[in-house]
């Protein structure tokens, strides 16, 4: 399967094996889950349909982390939950007061993250935490709408970023 | 833990209800996909919670996982819709 | 007790129902639509009939949402508005008449979850006491669909089949 | 066991109520989808992991996880997709005025 049929424009990666079987594996996961039950027909039925969904979908194949990456990811996670309550911690006092002292803005940021996957994990993480919101990516340039002063340093202070920035620093940029 | 459970779902339900009036209240279609998000969300919890008071969480995950993956294609779907028709 | 939560959502799908009528456009109406099946699927699921709740969230809120939509991507914008006239006098009446006359006839139907029910009594309890033995089928509902009933669910299959295959011709895009 | 798994539902019932309150009170859509996002990001994630406590290890267990993990994946996309369409359907975020 080539990819000649995408147009010039759009950027598309080879079919790498190692993303292939990726797909199968979190696909037949997907599917023990699912189905919870490990008879011989059923084992090998999902196998066969995983690997045959991987195949048809591997188009155009996303970057693919690796092994390494996927550990600093998971140590990522629970530091972002801590910024995840304590921003909702926050939300929530705005939102219970009965004034209601918001005071919306756009901000524009500029990041210097080379990577596709850097920057949308980095949208992911501002738009999951509370009170910030990814509006619009184009490369490195976020548009983000905050809900209030402090809700936008947790953007500007690019605390986020940097620490995105440390985890893929040791891939090749390709952006 | 039966009564606990049957409050948590009523409290669930009137607030769907809240949702409900954004959906059908919103000044843009854009406040009214919004809602429809809340709800989905809350549907979900409602059915795992609903598992929960029946002691059949198993068979109650199954919908809501079903629920999470239509969700995400049918709020996929209008926003395409709406990003290329633009506002109504 | 138990009924809190069902008034609740039954209450729910009224006000959704109202509102995909009353309401001015037709996306606004689609997205209604979705969430009446959300509560629809609810109430069923409460119910105990899980397997159609399934179906209810899967091809309501689903399918159904997505289809309208591709319907609505294919009509020109300006008939996105909804003109509706207002509803003849005669309906006005004649509706809550046969509602009323509905619920009156309901009253006569067996408890819910009544044993000796004639729907629990005649041939239920052979599917449930030997569909395993036959056909090796965990799920009931699916062994009476997909074993004893299968010639029938061939078939219903096969319509909607060729609807989808209508529906994929209809709305082709034209690649020129 | 028990008490830790109400302790989280109530919690995470107190961060969905202050999302509904919000989802009415806020003032446009931008600032309504912060709200929304409170509730996707905890008030979700404490109920299931109540449920989870509940049921103890078990394959039902596994399930909630994924669904968590389901929902924390789609939810901000989806978001962020309803929020790009209303920027640029060319909505205007809702200002305080200047006072």
């Amino acid at each position: 399967m080539t990819n000649d049929s995408f147009p010039s424009g759009v950027r598309s990666r080879p079919i790498s094996s190692q993303f292939l079987i990726l797909k199968t594996t979190a696909l037949f996961v997907l599917w023990i889950l699912l189905s919870a039950s490990f008879d011989w027909i059923h084992l090998g039925l999902g196998l066969v349909l995983s690997f045959t969904v991987a195949w048809v979908n591997s188009g155009h194949s996303p970057f693919v982390p690796k092994f390494r990456l996927w550990g600093n990811i998971l140590f990522y996670l629970p530091w972002l939950f801590v910024k995840i309550v304590q921003s909702s911690l926050h939300v929530s006092k705005l939102i219970l007061h009965p004034s209601l002292p918001i005071d919306p803005r756009l901000i524009n940021v500029e990041t210097n993250l080379g990577h596709h996957g850097a920057v949308v994990l980095l949208g992911n993480s501002i738009t999951l935490t509370p009170g910030t919101i990814t509006a619009e990516v184009d490369r490195n340039t976020l548009i983000v709408h905050a809900l209030d002063e402090v809700s936008e340093q947790d953007v500007t202070s690019k605390s986020i970023e940097s620490k995105i920035a440390a985890m893929f620093k040791d891939e090749e940029p390709d952006l | 833990m039966k009564i606990f459970l049957l409050c948590v779902l009523v409290l669930l339900a009137l607030l769907i209800g809240a949702y409900l009036y954004r959906v059908l209240q919103g000044p843009t279609i854009f406040d009214r996909v919004l809602g429809l998000n809340g709800i989905s969300t809350k549907a979900i919890l409602l059915l795992i919670v609903i598992g929960m008071y029946f002691e059949r969480v198993e068979m109650f995950v199954d919908i809501s996982t079903g629920y999470a993956l239509l969700n995400l294609v049918g709020a996929l779907a209008v926003a395409k819709f709406l990003e290329q028709r633009g506002l109504p | 007790m138990t009924f809190a939560l069902e008034f609740t959502l039954l209450i729910l799908l009224l006000v959704t129902a109202a509102g995909a009528i009353f309401v001015k456009d037709l996306i606004s109406a689609v997205l209604l639509l979705g969430c009446y099946s959300f509560f629809l699927a609810l109430v069923w699921a409460w119910l105990g009939a899980v397997d159609v709740a399934f179906v209810e969230a899967v091809v309501g809120a689903g399918l159904a949402t997505v289809l309208f939509l591709l319907t609505l991507f294919g009509t020109a914008p300006k008939d996105n508005r909804l003109r509706r006239p207002p509803p003849p006098m005669a309906a006005v009446i004649a509706l809550p008449l046969l509602g009323i006359l509905l619920l009156y006839a309901a009253n006569d139907l067996p408890e819910f979850g009544d044993p000796g029910s004639p729907a629990s009594v005649h041939i239920s309890p052979t599917y449930l006491e030997q569909s395993y033995s036959d056909t090796r089928t965990p799920n009931v509902v699916t062994a009476v669909l997909m074993d004893y009933r299968s010639l029938d669910t061939m078939v219903e299959t096969v319509v909607i089949f060729a609807a989808g295959i209508a529906c994929a011709l209809l709305l082709r895009r034209q690649t020129s | 066991m028990e008490v830790m798994s109400i302790i989280c539902i109530l919690a995470g019932l107190f961060f969905l109520i202050v999302a509904a309150i919000g989802v009415i009170r806020l003032p446009d859509v931008f600032s309504r989808s912060h709200a929304v996002s409170l509730t996707d990001s905890l008030g979700a994630f404490l109920v299931l992991v109540g449920v989870a406590l509940h049921e103890g290890l078990s394959p039902s267990m596994l399930k909630i996880i994924a669904v968590l993990a389901l929902l924390y994946i789609q939810n901000p996309v989806i978001a962020h997709a309803t929020v790009r369409a209303a920027l640029r359907a060319g909505l205007k975020p809702w200002k305080k005025e200047a006072s």
